[in-house]
């Protein structure tokens, strides 16, 4: 019950960045190479993770007394839902170090820092299975990526920021209350004895604290119509910003609402059912929708981001265990996807010093590489069979139709708008006449936006062909955290007690 | 020995003289004063509430009040001194930089 | 006429001043802690003994002054006034009583005429629990050798000390002259810088001859304490002794510290405007101070009346009560002597090297005595 | 067998691998051999499979060949629970069965003839091993479509010729026009495949697996189910076949495809991927013979497609277009086939038309290879003096299409008209219609094909005598597939179905596989007429056309343009793009502009409403910080009075 | 000797008349001298109470420190004595509130029967006496008495701070 390698992986990289932040002066070369190894080494150490439970329970606990007033404490462990969003997490911040060489040159050690502190908050945000811990980690994660857009970021990052820190603060606030009333209720804030709990909870008081725990999820997802945050801050984040909120941060939303959401409060889940399933499938097609009339490069990949969380959040309340589990699997697929295509648009950025897609045109030729790892990326995000995305996106639907066909039959066009906004958007890019004029001397992918890019496509092809290891690992979890939704579903209520009958 | 109520009621004045004195005079360095009066009275109170039962303990919170005191006293005459600097006046009115 | 109205302007307050000293010493005589057993004429007693030692020892102080600084300038001193010169104090009385008493215009009468009541008062007022003696024991009884045998007896030095500070800042505003007003304001900044000194090395005193275990602030306690141990507090706190010493002088405004009347810059600085008997006033207050100072001094650091080899077998009754205060007088003026010497000795320090002085080095080196002192007492030296 | 199976999907994929990574160093023509010689092997290697499937009694012609477990959810206690399934098991696995290996081997034969075409033809373009890797690629694809295990195997190799199509007609990447194409053909087979992927998920809650061999007794159960159900079913593949097969309303992108290299539009657009459609049809025609007014629906739209397209290849003057028209339109007649219930005819004509089509299209490659990408056949002419051979074969492949015995065509074509005419003698009278559409479209056909050879070879030279001053015949590498191809299309419909003559073996074999077709003979000499009759009509829509365009030019050209309007709405194709435009596409992107307006003013507004609600709520309540200290204070102690006035009460 | 009851009665109008003087004085010299009175009297209350180290301790850092740190402020900036005249509204409606508070504050006091009653005094507690306030400050209060120090040494490094003047009117 004491293993200590989740809280080194938490520990390790915060330890790190205290490190560098006391170190008074720190030339940015020595800081990228301590961040780059340290964020190596985390990955590593992150691996064996993925020997997770079979069964569906949790593995690596550590479990320790914290604030024994309230019961509350520190208690990780990671399971076949978290364990692969944690490798993710771990995988793409070698990446998203590497990837600073391209922009940031200034203030290296501070955004270093902050990379290693925000890792440190969502490596904790997955572990967590006590509630105020996995607030905590929450809120720890926040503020390093408000920094990030705040200091690092584009022309009006300050308003981006502002906006991202309050969206996000306005949700989570409720749930800290909701949080508070539990540990006050319970006298526990452990995630294994909520669940005790939650059994005894009255429909309405589930319906309260589910509302109050999926407002926290839905604006990080981010579920239309709280979506205005995600375009604003990813146009102002600067690349690696852009990669964390879109392929990390954002899934704290959908993972909150699976592992916390869906167990907890099953009765309200199951009333909530209709309404998250409509703001899914609108967040589909209205994002696509969005995606599709925009110009900045960013802002397309950031509705598409909405588009494709509106599918998880569809599989999710779908409430069926195939479409579910393509769920987790889509989230980590977004995370592949997304941040590739993040990366190359900081990569076309970096050279171009623009993101306006008229400005573009005819890279293929000019930039082969790019064309091609563009493409890739763009079809891992379409859902093109043989990759990752479309895994995905067919479990989620397939599964979907079982319970909720006419939610399953709108969202498939999602699939076509999809491809409608990011074929536009290669074709835009890579074909036709070359556009900009200084096009013709931007060099092609180096050998390092190579490197960082090849674990990303490495990961999209074995996930497209061979999805099975990965599933076999969420789908136990997953069957568990279905469970108690589903036992209402499958058993009629109870009837009304006696005491409620209204007396002659 | 005298009754306690005695003692506050006296208390009481001082701390109204100090009440009226805060709101009524302009000069902010007057205005300084009638505080130290109410502090007075309030001291007042606790050495005489304790007299009966634990005297040391109405000595040494009043101490604490006056510590507290002589940190606002410092404090306060040095923002006197710098607004009268800003608007040669240390006339309450005159200052309302802090308008919203 | 005007003789006489300056002379019946002048008595109440004299007359007021002469009472203070009783009055306060009665008063703390009476304070509940303190064991009231002694009657109120053993009291009025005490209070003019004190106080009549006291008034006599002024004139000679002024007059030893002029005297030693002429010993030191090489010159002769005032000498047709009586024999040697020892009645010339008298002559100056009797000047300052029949000169002219001058008030500018535009002048708060009642608080030009307080303040040098006020800081004569509380220099008096000083002496009052200053034990002249240890504890007599006669007809059945124990007379304790102080007017005010109170517990808090070095917190009321401390506090009068800083009341005296009224009378000179308050004579400086009340002239309605810019040179006074300096020396007003020069004097209260420079008291209140030193007082911070003056108290802390104070506290090392009381540490070391554990007054704070106990929980008895009486200068005969401290004066006890060396007379049991028989080793002196300058001893065991050379530093605290030292910086007690440059604080007194700055408390009393003597040289080099004389900057509020500093006459080269301020003209009198706040007794420019002050004549006549108002002025005696003032300058009454300030060599009483010097008295008082002094003997708060000899208390705490040279062992008061103690005598290394007068033990306590010896200095029993009235021969022995008498013998003490004879080595408390000597010390005294002893201590007197220097003061004077210091006076003539010295140039002015300018304002900001005293601050300087005051903030800068005292504050911190008095710190650093508590601490040596604090050290002394847990380790149990000598 | 595993490894045959196995080396039938991995081969191409290799080969696209390793000739993707090294295109900078291979040249084309290193790039072409090698691929050419991975699909002559993997043709060798369908032989393989189909001689082993021939060994095997009738009732046993299938092999499941599985590699490794794709997905698998919901555990081992599999099945459908209260209507909805709960298991999902895929393997990444090959299913070999006569119509699979009938679909392998024409591709890979086909196939095999166009790499080689190509190794000449792309000798002079740029980046010409890239586009072997594609085509590669594109045959990976086309083998995972036919030979997949389950259905999702074939949606992925669904999706992945639709890449690979997206791929090589953007191959040009400058070519404005060339994205555009493809992009377009990328999106409608997007529409199609939503209908493909509706049709899995519902086929898997009805039957709990989408594999094909367990799906096969399943689905004649399908019979049971009603209605309602099985017809949509069916209806949402017939969807997803119809974009990847052009039918209507679909087709726009197949004409528009032709902007990509000519060997591509012969082997995608002609002969391999056009064909999926018509392959997923005959996949499901169990489920489709059960799904009563679906094959209704089907046969319609097939003969529709049919006609309508033929009418457009009338006045094309691109001869790639009219190729490609000729294409829409003979997937209709497959179609067709497919609605009548007669799968194996429809099967049948996918063969001979891959034949032909391919032989066409090559034929065009190397006379525009000749004239240096003039495509116009308006500034053809006279090309059979410069080009004899080629003349000579597409002559027999025009011939194969117009449906003239004994060549391909004919064969299968009439077989199709039979099946509608026999249908229709025993009591159908909607038939007549279908028959009717089918004979008119045989004559369109000839007529434009006819128009098509006329125009290019026949009569005078109306080529730019500065351009293209001597024309001269296609190298070896090309001339020896449109020989073989010839050859086929000669022989390929006498040799496979001669249905007078009861001679069918590809109906024998494919018979395990497919729903059977309604058993409708009709007497010998109703038979022998009809072919007689549909001889006759192709025979003479042929002769008429050549007539027409073999003399004057001029007077052609004038009776083309002598009726503008008809002109216009066929030279633009019924305007089919621009209805397009109108109903769908601008209306959408009138929806994405409105949304993102909607989004910026209404949503965001919203939020940002509330974040200027809160500052003007703090304006307000700014009015009490005046800055009076005076003021403040009577704040305060309002509320001590109050305070103490409550607790004092 | 003066008994309690005239020594309270004294002290307490001493303490009393002097705060009325403050709060009327126009000249804040005379506010700030009738003060002193006022803390005296209130020292003078703090000896009858039995709390003479207070008491003393009232005098030394009230009378002795922070109210001549007043009056050296008040001379510094040689205040004029005029004061505005007048009543604003706010002062005035202050001014009836403060009597409300007063009345308020007074009434129960005056009121409680308990508090009227003689004191019982308990023997036993320890007295006010320096080392027993001492032991207080160090066991029971050592907490309050740590956050006061801080406190004092915030309010002088703040109070140096606000005061020194800015750095180029040093140079001039």
């Amino acid at each position: 019950m004491h293993d200590l390698l989740l809280a080194l992986l938490i520990l390790g990289p915060l330890a790190v960045a205290i490190v560098l932040a006391l170190l008074p002066k720190l030339a940015p070369e020595p800081a990228r190479i301590v961040t780059l190894l340290a964020t190596i080494v985390t990955f590593c150490a992150s691996l064996p993770l993925l020997s997770t439970d079979l069964g569906g329970g949790m593995t690596h606990e550590l479990d320790l007394p914290w604030i024994a007033t309230f019961g509350i404490r520190f208690h990780l462990g990671v399971d076949g839902i978290s364990a692969p969003l944690v490798v993710l997490t771990t995988l793409l911040m070698p990446l998203v170090v590497l990837a600073s060489y391209g922009h940031v040159h200034d203030r290296v050690k501070q955004y270093c820092v902050l990379l290693l502190a925000m890792e440190a908050g969502m490596i904790g945000v997955f572990a967590a299975l006590d509630l105020v811990l996995f607030y905590v980690f929450f809120e720890m994660s926040l503020v390093p990526l408000y920094l990030l857009i705040g200091v690092f970021g584009g022309a009006r990052r300050a308003y981006a920021a502002l906006k991202f820190f309050l969206f996000t603060v306005a949700g989570s606030l409720p749930l800290l209350l909701a949080i508070l009333w539990l540990v006050q209720k319970g006298g526990s804030a452990d995630f294994a004895a909520l669940r005790t709990l939650a059994r005894t909870l009255t429909p309405h008081e589930q319906g309260w604290l589910f509302a109050a725990f999926a407002a926290a999820f839905c604006v990080k997802v981010p579920l239309v119509p709280l979506h205005t945050w995600l375009p604003d801050a990813h146009v102002e984040a600067p690349t690696g910003g852009s990669v964390i909120l879109a392929g990390v941060t954002l899934k704290m939303g959908t993972y909150g609402l699976l592992r916390f959401c869906l167990p907890l409060f099953p009765q309200a889940t199951t009333q909530a059912v209709p309404l998250l399933l409509a703001l899914a499938v609108i967040g589909i097609l209205y994002g696509a929708l969005l995606a599709w009339a925009q110009g900045d490069l960013k802002k397309i990949i950031a509705y598409s981001s909405v588009s494709h969380l509106g599918f998880v959040v569809l599989g999710l309340f779908s409430l069926q265990s195939t479409a579910a589990s393509g769920a987790v699997l889509q989230m980590i697929n977004h995370g592949l996807s997304t941040g590739a295509l993040f990366l190359l648009i900081g990569m076309i950025y970096e050279r171009a010093h623009t993101r306006q897609l008229i400005e573009f045109g005819g890279l293929a030729r000019t930039m082969p590489r790019f064309a091609f790892c563009l493409v890739l990326a763009t079809l891992s995000s379409i859902g093109v069979p043989g990759l990752n995305g479309f895994i995905g996106e067919f479990l989620i639907l397939i599964g979907t139709w079982q319970t909720h066909p006419v939610a399953a039959s709108l969202a498939a066009l999602g699939v076509l708008l999809g491809a409608i906004y990011m074929l536009g958007l290669v074709k835009g890019l890579l074909f036709g006449p070359l556009v900009h004029p200084k096009s013709a001397t931007w060099r092609d992918l180096n050998s390092r936006e190579l490197l960082l890019l090849t674990p990303l496509f490495v990961l999209m092809v074995a996930i497209g062909f061979a999805p099975q290891p990965l599933l076999r690992r969420i789908e136990p979890p997953v069957e568990r955290m279905l469970e108690a939704p589903r036992l209402l579903l499958e058993t009629p209520p109870p009837p009304p007690p006696r005491d409620a009958e209204i007396p002659r | 020995m005298v009754p306690q109520a005695w003692y506050l009621i006296v208390s009481a004045l001082l701390f109204g003289l100090g009440i009226v004195g805060f709101v009524t005079r302009r000069n902010s360095l007057v205005m300084f004063m009638s505080v130290e009066l109410m502090l007075n009275a309030a001291n007042l109170v606790f050495v005489a509430g304790a007299r009966d039962h634990f005297p040391a303990r109405g000595t040494a919170c009043a101490l604490f009040v006056i510590a507290v005191a002589a940190a606002e006293v410092a404090v306060g005459l040095a923002m006197v001194l710098a607004l009268f600097r800003l608007k040669k006046s240390v006339q309450a009115d005159d200052v309302r930089e802090l308008r919203a | 006429m005007t003789m006489l109205a300056t002379l019946l302007t002048a008595t109440p307050l004299v007359a007021t001043s002469l009472a203070a000293t009783p009055l306060g010493g009665a008063l703390l005589a009476a304070t509940p802690p303190s064991d009231a057993t002694a009657p109120l004429w053993l009291t009025l007693i005490k209070v003019f003994t004190v106080f009549g030692i006291t008034m006599t020892l002024v004139p000679m102080l002024v007059l030893a002054e002029r005297r030693v600084s002429a010993w030191m300038q090489y010159r002769v001193g005032p000498n047709r006034v009586g024999p040697g010169g020892s009645l010339q104090p008298l002559a100056d009385l009797v000047k300052m009583l029949f000169k002219e008493e001058l008030r500018p215009d535009g002048v708060p009468p009642f608080i030009f005429t307080a303040a040098p009541a006020i800081a004569a008062i509380c220099a008096l007022s000083m002496m009052a629990v200053v034990p002249f003696g240890g504890t007599l024991e006669v007809g059945g009884r124990s007379i304790p050798m102080v007017v005010a045998d109170t517990d808090i007896g070095v917190l009321v030095v401390l506090a009068l000390s800083s009341i005296g500070v009224y009378g000179i800042t308050l004579g400086g505003w009340a002239s309605n002259s810019k040179y006074s007003l300096l020396g007003g304001l020069r004097s209260s900044a420079q008291m209140i810088s030193y007082e911070l000194s003056l108290g802390i090395s104070l506290l090392g005193v009381l540490v070391v001859s554990g007054n704070f275990e106990s929980g008895s602030f009486r200068l005969s306690d401290v004066i006890e304490y060396q007379a049991t141990t028989g080793i002196w507090n300058a001893l065991r706190l050379p530093l605290g002794f030292v910086l007690f010493t440059i604080a007194a002088f700055a408390e009393t405004n003597r040289l080099p510290f004389d900057l509020p009347e500093a006459e080269p810059e301020l003209v009198g600085g706040y007794h420019t405007e002050y004549s006549s008997m108002r002025f005696g006033l003032f300058f009454l207050g300030e060599y009483a101070a010097m008295v008082a100072g002094s003997s708060v001094i000899v208390c705490l650091f040279l062992g008061g009346w103690h005598c290394p080899w007068l033990t306590t077998e010896v200095t029993v009754g009235w021969t022995g009560a008498l013998l003490q205060m004879s080595v408390f007088l000597a010390k005294v003026l002893a201590f007197l002597f220097f003061f004077i010497h210091v006076r003539w000795t010295l140039p002015r320090l300018r304002y900001d090297q005293l601050m300087t002085l005051g903030w800068k080095w005292m504050l911190p080196l008095s710190l650093l005595n508590l601490l040596w002192a604090g050290a002394h007492a847990a380790l149990g030296w000598f | 067998m595993n490894l045959v199976a196995a080396l039938l999907l991995a081969l191409p994929l290799t080969m696209a691998a390793v000739i993707g990574l090294l295109h900078r160093r291979l040249t084309t023509k290193q790039a072409g051999v090698l691929a050419f010689a991975m699909t002559a092997t993997c043709f060798g290697l369908a032989v393989a499979a189909f001689t082993h499937l021939r060994g095997l009694p009738v009732d046993e012609r299938f092999v499941e060949a599985t590699f490794w477990r794709w997905i698998e959810l919901g555990g081992a206690d599999g099945g459908a629970v209260d209507g909805a399934a709960t298991r999902l098991a895929l393997d990444v696995g090959v299913w070999l069965d006569p119509l699979s290996v009938t679909w392998a081997l024409f591709v890979t034969g086909v196939g095999s003839l166009i790499f080689l075409y190509s190794i000449s033809y792309m000798a002079h373009e740029q980046g010409g091993a890239r586009y072997f890797a594609y085509l590669c690629l594109f045959l990976f694809s086309m083998l995972t479509l036919v030979l997949g295990s389950n259905l999702v195997l074939t949606f992925l190799g669904w999706e992945g010729v639709g890449l690979c199509s997206y791929l090589l007609i953007g191959f040009e990447y400058g070519k404005e026009t060339a994205a555009q194409a493809g992009r377009k053909a990328f999106l409608l087979n997007r529409i199609g495949d939503i209908g493909f992927l509706i049709g899995m998920f519902w086929t898997w809650k009805l039957f709990g697996t989408l594999g094909h061999g367990e799906m096969k007794p399943l689905m004649a159960g399908a019979l049971a189910a009603g209605a309602v159900i099985p017809p949509l079913l069916a209806l949402s593949y017939f969807v997803g076949a119809c974009g990847k097969s052009a039918q209507l309303p679909l087709f726009v992108w197949l004409p528009d495809a032709m902007a990509g290299p000519t060997p591509v539009s012969a082997l995608i657009h002609a002969a391999t991927m056009v064909t999926a459609g018509v392959y997923l049809l005959c996949r499901l025609s169990p489920l489709f013979a059960a799904a009563a007014w679906a094959l209704d629906v089907v046969a319609w739209t097939g003969a529709a497609t049919a006609l309508f397209a033929g009418l457009i290849a009338l006045r094309q003057r691109d001869i790639k277009r009219v190729l490609a028209y000729s294409t829409v339109s003979q997937l209709g007649y497959m179609f067709l086939a497919c609605g009548l219930g007669a799968f194996a005819s429809g099967a049948f004509h996918v063969v001979t038309h891959a034949f032909f089509k391919a032989l066409l299209f090559l034929g065009s490659g190397a006379v525009i290879h000749a004239l240096h990408g003039e495509q116009d056949l308006w500034k053809m002419g006279g090309l059979k003096h410069h080009l004899p051979k080629t003349a000579f074969a597409m002559r027999i492949g025009a011939f194969a299409l117009a449906g003239i015995a004994p060549f391909a065509g004919f064969f299968s074509k009439d077989e199709i008209l039979g099946v509608a005419f026999a249908q229709a003698y025993a009591g159908d009278r909607s038939r007549w219609v279908l028959w009717g559409m089918g004979v008119l479209t045989a004559a369109l056909t000839a007529f434009y094909t006819a128009r098509m050879i006329t125009l290019c070879f026949d009569g005078e030279s109306r080529l730019d005598p500065h351009a293209h001053a001597h024309p001269h015949e296609a190298p070896p590498a090309m001339a020896i597939p449109l020989q073989i191809l010839a050859v086929l299309s000669l022989a390929g419909g006498i040799a496979l179905g001669f249905e007078a003559l009861h001679w069918m073996p590809l109906h024998h074999w494919l018979e395990p596989v497919l729903a059977p077709a309604p058993d409708l003979q009709l007497s010998s000499a109703l038979t022998w007429g009809l072919m007689t009759l549909a001889f006759l009509i192709a025979v003479l829509a042929w002769r008429i056309g050549a007539k027409w365009y073999s003399g004057d030019f001029a007077a052609a050209r004038a009776a083309e343009l002598s009726l503008p309007r008809l002109a216009r709405v066929l030279a633009g194709r019924f305007f089919v793009d621009e209805i397009y435009g109108g109903l769908i596409v601008r209306p959408l992107r009138f929806c994405a502009e409105l949304a993102l307006e909607f989004d910026q003013r209404v949503v965001d507004g919203l939020f940002r409403g509330i974040g200027t609600a809160a500052v003007l709520l703090g304006t307000a309540v700014r009015i009490v910080q005046n800055g009076v200290i005076h003021s403040y204070a009577f704040w305060v102690l309002a509320g001590t009075v109050t305070l103490l006035a409550v607790a004092l009460s | 000797m003066l008994s309690e009851r005239t020594a309270f009665l004294v002290f307490s109008a001493i303490a009393l008349i002097g705060a009325a003087n403050v709060v009327t004085r126009k000249n804040p010299v005379h506010a700030a001298l009738w003060l002193v009175g006022s803390f005296l009297g209130v020292a003078g209350l703090f000896l009858t109470l039995g709390a003479g180290l207070l008491g003393a301790i009232q005098v030394m850092v009230y009378a002795g420190a922070i109210m001549v740190l007043f009056l050296f402020v008040i001379l510094l900036l040689n205040l004029d004595v005029t004061e505005g005249d007048g009543l604003s509204f706010a002062r005035g409606a202050s001014f009836l509130a403060a009597i409300a508070t007063l009345a308020l504050v007074a009434l129960p006091f005056a009121q409680s029967r308990e508090l009227r009653a003689a004191a019982t005094p308990d023997h036993a507690a320890p007295d006010a006496s320096a080392g027993n306030v001492a032991d207080l400050l160090f066991t029971r209060y050592a907490l309050p008495f740590e956050v006061v120090s801080l406190l004092l040494l915030i309010a002088m490094v703040g109070a140096i701070h606000l005061a020194r003047r800015p750095r180029r009117d040093e140079s001039v």
